[in-house]
């Protein structure tokens, strides 16, 4: 009898272990005998649509997939010209005249011109469609008039195409950074006809962008696009430049959860992770130096102080709690990601602009600072919460810094996490003391930071306002001269610097696992990849 | 040579409150074609005896200790599992108390029945199929053929002893143990199957041991008779000799337990004009359509039809009939536990039918109900302080000065010693519990009592005990009461009147001895036959 | 009434000095349980870890928030018996404190589970009829909702705080509850002893209270040492996904969670507390199995 | 049978109709809506929006619009992957989640079932002991402990199994199975022992002994059926359970299934991904709790005749 059950039970237990054997390769030696690149991609991409993607993770697919008038140089983010070979500018920097490749292509074989180009911008600007990035365009002229329907003539934007290879664009200001900005997706040309034929310039639910329909003009094209497992792009042989693109394909992989992702690193099956969980880092750079690659990224991680509510409407509490944050143990002991300390809401400029250090962790002028604001060694002031959206590494930030302004200031904080949609809303509404933010550019350009803090834009969500500020703003729009900019931009600084309605915290790194074969792999501020280049060495 | 000896055997249980000998230093043996009965009552050991014999005490618990079982030279205790397993259901068979849970609910009856018959004979199915069928018919099963594919719940009681029987006999065995084969039936059925069993005996030179309770059913089938208290063999002997002659204390004192069937009631009523209660045109219907899933027809079942009543002050009135008669809801529908459909019943003055539900809990503490499960009908986490306590507070009959007197009134009332007052009912025996329940309903002073099969629950000698109580106290209280029965015995000992019942109808009444001497329905005829005769009747 | 009643049960009491006493079933039950050994241990380190959250204030080595960012995640060491996190706070007194936080959403929150449970249960299997059917098909309604997603809807519709994780959890938990109630009470409906107490005039509310429930205390008690592992469980489910209780709070379930994202760098951050919280568990399910045999009416009859 | 199960379901549109609106509520409820993001979008944007997914009308008129679409099939399209629709995607993460929910099923009642009963046919003894006891490890561990622990060591220690993946490379179902059952499996084998000490007590396993019958034919044929009862009734709601708790698995192993979309979608405020598979579990733990009371039916006659005594 005993033994009866012994017997069924072993075979149960067999039955379900499978032949437990390394035969079958993993993706990554795959991909390398193959020529296909395996990447760990944060959550599934919302879509693929470059003129209603938001996040990272749709724009690094995107990326492979299209190609703007310009693109980036991966390192030094220089604009280069891509589906245009060369550009005219005017004096005054408002009027740019674009010549397109001629031997520019959809990957449906069908030629690239520049009519593609006004009637995709007029999607991006098109009011029903819903493209959060629409702001994007408003440097053109008329451009915000036209997507806010005040005016309906989409002939009076500022587009033109003088013929099929020849762009017209006009500007509202001579803007310093436009030629970037052409890189960016929202600015990419979309297939007119697949647009058209999947319901339309405003179709917001248009299933073009799947792979049965997908037509873009970049080094890849869409091959397949399994929901929540994965994304597969293939070398797009029509691409002006496919001499010169060295992978066969790419698989995007939605993986969340950095554990979970570096878990898959190790185990072969993605060639790079999308981040890295903090606690590894420490590991890696002892045992895998090799593996790990760390670098600065043009965006910065802040504190916004609710100015409209007490205590917070007074500068010298807001400049106590900012001066009693001590980065660089933040850095060292939390963050642990090589982050760089920042003392002001724009990072540096990869272009050289530097801002300057206006203040630096003190505690006797925290101390000082909190005294002036009526409370000496932080008696009578009132406990006060700092809210975090759900996520381990503002956890973590938090609490740090919870302790610090008790041992600093002698003041008592509560921590709130609120989950992401519930955060926005919150920080929107002004209903918090403090919380944390953080800004990632979409150029390299100090503006984008600056304009977060002016009086009543949606971004701003600290409820502070300041004229001067607001003028300067107006100021640095008319320009395009690069010193008269970044005096501008010191004063900029130097008014957030004493009105401190934001804690600067640090400049973000990019953190990731990557295999040694991976050549070619290039950091750029901006996190935009370049696939074009890279290649995968044979390894044995 | 006997068919099976047994010498010296000693049972016993190793469980967490301690040891018990269930069986005790037992000897007895069994001739050839012999039928053995043993009584006893429950806990008496009669079970366990023969359970030893084929290894099916669960061990642990149980242990045997010590003895010696000869069954065709082999020693039964010695022989080991194996060889045990080949005897069990081959040449000794057992059938059980409880057809209904001793047949397996989920098999077919052909499969129950033939896997025995192909694991110990190594039959072909088909061949193992025509015996079962055969055996099916033997025991009396008509459509053996297309009954053999039903479900055990497809069969009625005693068709189900039958399969048992049937099952039992399938693989010819020469011993037959049947434990209280027929005590879960109706006396109707019971006689059936004493009758067959009986037959087959005859027929086959079947050994048969007959354990029961029931003395006289015992003496009705067996020829030898060994009586058993706690675990031991008190005296053993051919049938007539226990009766006319029994030399140990108990089994005199289970013989007067039986109710003397001509000993009439001494009890009269007082006189006919009193009438206490009046019940007419009464009739309960059960919806069986209304989603639960264990009724076996669909239509409405009349529990309670047309049924016309009148009860007299001090009289007690027997309700007999087989179970589903209704009785049980007709008692129940007259104070309304169970709502009737349509008639009156009037208490005095008083229509409890249209009473409001306020009202009618007021006017609960005229009438009260003795059940028939005494182990289920006591809250078991009340002491029997708080449940006598608790109807003379809810009717704020009393206060809290006599409140502890009056329970001990009641106590004595009932024999039950007074020191017991804060223990709980499970520390109690069956026939003590009963008579908690029975003090519980005379608390109120009722002017009316049901007594729902109150004592057939309980062993032999218990029962005369309650069965007296009831009286004396009737008597002493001048009780009116509906004494609902299946026992007929026990109706013609304590009844003035009796009302026989079929399928909710009232077939016959009248007064108890006039009812018992000339029945003049075929159904109380049937039910009169069927009572077990003890031997000085038989001869 | 009822309480008339119990208020002059003590004054009967000494009264009824002179009489034998009586052991209850549950008494029974307890005599039965002691000789249960796993039960006993159960109850030992059940009790053990009840008494150490309570007195966590005073025994803790360190305050739980206390932060020393310069010696972060440490292993164990004499001054940090169970090492330190990343902040270098004292894991031993998060442990401790993490208890206090388990326990009581454990038990509090099975307490609205039992208070909502036993009452629906009770109400719909005695009054029975449309009564009966319309507040099943609430529970059905409920209990159609994927349960962890709509503790998670709720988690973050209505924010978080502790009190609302008891809500939310007790509000998920009492449906299991109501349902296996109403099914003793189906049962005991039907027992001849209330039946008696109906014939001996008693009120529905009365009934339900003196004869209904005390009647199924054994399987509530029992389903209840069962519901209060899986509220931990389901805490420290809700901490893994950031819904839990806030920081620098902890819990057993918020520890155990990032102890996970560390395991092979700082093990000792999931071990102590998966082995406390085990044990905790184990101690539990052995007292509710425990239990369950006490309260086995084949074993407690005779 | 048929009759009843028709009542069953039928029974189950008005239960379905409360599981959409108290879904419904709820996630209007949320506070953040489906396109509030870390860039604001501008109020011309938002209006859009809004007007397309029908979100500027009433919410009296939300609702019945919702439903007057869902009796025509139709979920709407999801608002935060609008290139594809509720169903379509509900569809294509059914099958997976359906597998996965069926695979930890079947290991959690094979391994359940038999442990079940080798420590119910000796209880208290080390065959009893043992087994039970990994079964508590198996319910004490969240199943977002195990499944970490089973990569690390399965994974990337031993390298048997790949780490992450679904029909990808072969044996990486099993790991995600497994986290998934363990868990039941443990409540199962509890389950059935107790099942097995309950039935093995019962009389008419006596009568199988008194019969002579050897010991499997007793445990197999005649106690199996009756101790498997208590199991089928828990498989029914464990079913449920199993299919909807099933995220913590998908996320941990990466499987494109309905789990993460559920969550995902809560996180999202995506409404009508969120009712739409609310409703899809809905309609899951109604099926498997009739169809676990069918099965009940079939294993017990009594019950099955009872059931087909209420179609006549």
């Amino acid at each position: 009898m005993k033994q009866l059950f012994t017997v069924v039970f072993l075979c149960a237990t067999l039955s379900i272990s499978p032949g437990c054997s390394k035969n079958k390769q993993t993706n990554v030696e795959y991909g390398n005998e193959n020529g296909i690149l395996f990447l760990a991609n944060g959550t599934e991409p919302q879509g693929l649509d470059p003129h209603l993607t938001t996040g990272v993770p749709e724009s690094n697919i995107v990326e492979s997939l299209m190609e703007g008038l310009t693109s980036l140089h991966h390192d030094s983010v220089e604009p280069r010209p891509a589906a245009a070979e060369n550009w005219t500018v005017s004096k005054d920097g408002k009027r740019y005249i674009f010549n397109l490749r001629k031997d520019g292509k959809w990957s449906n074989g069908d030629p690239l011109t520049a009519s593609d180009f006004v009637y995709s911008w007029k999607r991006a600007l098109s009011p029903r469609l819903g493209n959060h990035y629409a702001y994007m365009l408003y440097h053109l002229e008329n451009a915000e008039a036209y997507h806010k329907q005040e005016i309906q003539d989409f002939t009076q934007v500022g587009v033109k195409a003088l013929n099929d290879f020849q762009l017209e664009v006009k500007l509202n200001n001579p803007t310093f950074f436009f030629l970037q900005l052409l890189s960016h997706h929202s600015f990419y040309p979309v297939h007119p006809a697949t647009i058209e034929a999947n319901g339309g310039m405003d179709n917001l639910l248009s299933k073009w962008t799947l792979p049965a329909s997908y037509v873009g003009n970049g080094p890849f094209v869409l091959k397949t696009w399994e929901v929540n497992k994965e994304i597969s792009v293939a070398k797009n042989a029509q691409y002006w430049d496919a001499a010169n693109v060295q992978l066969n394909g790419i698989h995007f992989f939605p993986i969340e959860g950095e554990a979970a992702e570096e878990r898959a690193f190790r185990g072969g099956q993605v060639h790079s992770t999308y981040t890295m969980p903090i606690e590894k880092i420490a590991t890696y750079k002892e045992k895998h130096a090799d593996l790990l690659k760390i670098y600065p990224i043009y965006g910065t991680y802040f504190y916004l102080f609710n100015t409209t509510k007490p205590p917070f409407n007074d500068k010298n509490v807001r400049k106590a709690i900012a001066l009693a944050i001590d980065r660089d143990r933040i850095v060292s002991r939390v963050t642990k990601s090589e982050e760089i300390p920042s003392h002001s809401l724009a990072p540096p400029n990869p272009d050289g602009y530097i801002p300057e250090q206006l203040f630096e962790y003190n505690l006797e002028k925290a101390q000082q600072y909190l005294a002036d604001a009526g409370y000496p060694n932080g008696e009578g002031f009132p406990s006060f919460e700092i809210l975090f959206n759900t996520h381990d590494g503002h956890r973590k930030i938090a609490i740090a810094v919870q302790q610090m302004l008790k041992q600093n200031l002698n003041i008592d904080v509560t921590l709130l996490n609120q989950e992401w949609k519930v955060f926005i809303t919150t920080t929107n509404n002004l209903e918090y003391d403090v919380a944390r933010m953080g800004w990632i550019g979409d150029v390299a350009d100090a503006t984008n930071f600056f304009e977060l803090m002016i009086t009543g834009v949606g971004n701003n969500r600290t409820g502070w306002s300041n004229e001067e500020y607001d003028q300067l703003m107006q100021q640095v729009t008319r320009t395009n001269d690069r010193t008269e900019r970044e005096a501008i931009f010191a004063k900029l600084n130097a008014l957030l610097a004493d009105e401190m309605p934001i804690a600067p915290f640090y400049t973000y790194t990019q953190k990731i696992a990557i295999q040694p074969n991976v050549k070619n792999w290039h950091s750029n501020v901006l996190i935009r990849p370049d696939y074009k280049s890279v290649f995968l060495e044979h390894v044995e | 040579m006997p068919l099976l000896s047994v010498s010296n055997l000693t049972t016993r249980f190793y469980t967490r409150e301690g040891v018990t000998n269930a069986v005790e230093n037992v000897n007895f043996s069994i001739d050839e074609g012999e039928l053995l009965g043993i009584v006893g009552e429950s806990g008496s050991g009669k079970s366990v005896a023969c359970y030893s014999l084929l290894g099916l005490v669960p061990c642990p618990p149980g242990k045997i200790e010590s003895g010696e079982a000869l069954f065709d030279g082999k020693d039964l205790l010695k022989i080991g599992e194996r060889a045990l397993r080949d005897i069990r259901g081959n040449s000794i068979s057992m059938i059980f108390q409880d057809p209904m849970t001793s047949l397996n609910p989920y098999m077919r009856i052909g499969d129950q029945l033939t896997e025995a018959y192909r694991q110990h004979k190594k039959s072909s199915k088909t061949e193992a199929l025509s015996r079962a069928i055969a055996s099916l018919e033997e025991v009396g099963i008509r459509d053996a053929e297309k009954r053999i594919n039903a479900y055990p719940h497809e069969f009625s009681g005693g068709m189900r002893q039958r399969v048992m029987i049937a099952m039992a006999l399938i693989s010819e065995p020469r011993l037959l143990i049947a434990d209280e084969p027929t005590t879960a039936l109706d006396v109707t059925v019971q006689a059936q199957i004493l009758e067959l069993l009986k037959n087959l005996q005859e027929k086959r030179k079947l050994s048969i041991i007959f354990i029961s309770h029931d003395l006289a059913v015992v003496s009705n089938i067996a020829n030898r008779v060994l009586v058993m208290k706690q675990g031991e063999v008190v005296e053993q002997g051919e049938v007539a000799q226990i009766f006319n002659a029994p030399t140990h204390e108990y089994t005199k004192k289970l013989i007067s337990a039986i109710p003397a069937s001509g000993k009439p009631a001494e009890h009269k009523f007082a006189s006919s004009s009193d009438k206490l209660l009046s019940v007419e045109n009464l009739y309960t219907r059960f919806n069986l359509q209304s989603g639960s899933f264990f009724n076996r027809k669909n239509e409405k079942l009349t529990a309670v039809n047309n049924v016309s009543l009148d009860i007299y002050k001090g009289e007690i009135l027997g309700l007999v009939g087989e179970s589903g008669s209704g009785k049980s809801t007709l008692g129940r529908s007259i104070i309304r536990l169970i709502e009737a459909d349509s008639g009156s019943v009037r208490l005095g003055d008083q229509n409890i039918r249209s009473l409001s539900p306020s009202d009618l809990r007021k006017a609960r503490l005229q009438f009260q109900m003795i059940f028939q499960d005494p182990f289920a009908s006591l809250n078991p986490r009340m002491t029997v302080f708080d449940a006598l306590a608790e109807p003379l507070i809810t009717h704020k009959l009393i206060d809290e000065k006599n409140l502890i007197q009056t329970i001990n009134e009641l106590l004595d009332d009932v024999g039950l010693e007074r020191k017991y007052v804060r223990k709980y009912p499970h520390e109690f025996s069956g026939g003590q519990r009963q008579r908690i329940a029975i003090a519980r309903a005379l608390a109120l002073r009722p002017k009316l009592i049901i007594a729902d099969e109150p004592v057939s629950a309980l062993d032999v000698t218990i029962q005369a005990q309650i069965l007296e109580l009831m009286l004396s106290l009737s008597k002493k209280h001048n009780l009116t009461m509906l004494f609902i029965s299946h026992d007929l015995a026990v109706v013609r000992y304590i009844c003035d009147r009796v009302m026989v019942m079929q399928s909710g109808c009232i077939v016959e009444q009248g007064e108890t001895e006039t009812l018992f001497n000339s029945p003049q329905e075929a159904y109380t005829q049937s039910l009169l036959a069927a009572i077990p005769q003890i031997p000085s009747a038989t001869g | 009434m009822i309480s008339s009643l119990l208020t002059k049960k003590s004054q009967l009491n000494t009264a009824l000095q002179q009489y034998e006493s009586g052991r209850s079933l549950r008494q029974d039950a307890f005599v039965r349980l002691k000789k249960n050994k796993l039960a006993v241990f159960g109850l030992i380190v059940l009790s053990l870890m009840i008494v150490l959250s309570l007195l966590t204030p005073w025994i803790a080595p360190y305050s739980y928030e206390a932060q020393n960012l310069d010696l972060g995640a440490s292993p164990p060491s004499w001054q940090h018996w169970m090492g330190t996190d990343i902040f270098g706070r004292d894991q031993f007194t998060r442990v401790l404190y993490g208890s206090r936080v388990s326990l009581m959403v454990g038990f509090i929150a099975t307490s609205v589970a039992l208070c909502i449970g036993v009452l629906w249960g009770t109400i719909a299997g005695y009054v029975g009829g449309r009564v009966d059917a319309i507040m099943m098909r609430i529970v059905d309604v409920l209990y159609a909702l994927p349960f962890s997603i709509f503790i998670i809807l709720l988690m973050v519709v209505f924010g978080r705080s502790l009190l609302l994780l008891f809500l939310a959890i007790g509000a998920v938990e009492w449906l299991t509850m109501a349902r296996i109630v109403r099914g003793q009470v189906l049962n005991l409906r039907h027992q001849e002893f209330v039946e008696a107490a109906v014939s001996l005039g008693l009120s529905r509310w009365q009934i339900m209270t003196r004869h209904i429930i005390p009647n199924i205390l054994g399987p509530i008690i029992v389903y209840t040492t069962l519901t209060i592992p899986s509220v931990i469980l389901l805490e420290s489910f809700l901490s893994f996904l950031g819904l839990g209780i806030q920081p620098p709070q902890s819990s057993w379930g918020s520890l155990i969670s990032y102890g996970v994202e560390t395991i092979e760098e700082y093990p000792w951050l999931l071990i102590y507390p998966s082995v406390v919280l085990s044990l905790t568990l184990f101690a539990l399910n052995f007292l509710g199995d425990g239990l369950r045999d006490a309260f086995d009416p084949r074993t407690s009859k005779d | 049978m048929l009759r009843y199960t028709l009542i069953r379901l039928l029974a189950a549109i008005p239960v379905l109709f409360f599981v959409v609106l108290i879904t419904f509520t709820l996630v209007h409820t949320a506070p953040g809506g489906p396109f509030d993001d870390e860039r604001k979008a501008s109020p011309e944007v938002l209006e859009g929006l809004n007007r397309h997914y029908n979100l500027d009308a009433p919410i009296q008129k939300q609702f019945v619009d919702y439903v007057a679409n869902l009796i025509q099939g139709d979920f709407g399209p999801s608002f935060k992957y609008p290139n594809r629709s509720v169903s379509e995607l509900i569809s294509t993460g059914m099958s997976t989640t359906l597998e996965l929910g069926i695979y930890a099923l079947l290991f959690a009642m094979c391994l359940g079932a038999l442990t079940g009963i080798a420590a119910g046919l000796k209880p208290n003894s080390l065959q009893d002991y043992m087994p039970m006891s990994i079964a508590m490890i198996g319910i004490c561990l969240p199943s977002f402990v195990m499944g970490p622990l089973l990569v690390l060591l399965f994974g990337i220690y031993l390298e048997w199994l790949p780490v992450a993946g679904w029909g990808l490379s072969p044996g990486d179902k099993l790991l995600p199975s497994i986290t998934l059952g363990a868990a039941y499996a443990a409540y199962i084998a509890r389950l059935t022992r107790n099942g097995m000490l309950d039935v093995m007590s019962q009389d008419y396993i006596r009568t199988a002994k008194a019969k002579g019958l050897p010991q499997y034919r007793v445990v197999i044929f005649h106690a199996l059926r009756g101790a498997l009862a208590p199991v089928i009734s828990f498989a029914g709601p464990a079913a449920a359970g199993l299919l909807s708790g099933s995220f913590v698995v998908e996320t941990i192993y990466q499987i494109p299934g309905l789990g993460r979309f559920y969550l995902q979608a809560a996180f999202n405020r995506d409404y009508t991904m969120i009712l739409g598979t609310t409703i899809f579990f809905a309609v899951l733990i109604i099926f498997f709790n009739i169809l676990a009371d069918i099965l009940l039916a079939w294993v017990n006659p009594k019950l099955r005749q009872s059931l087909r005594g209420n179609s006549r």
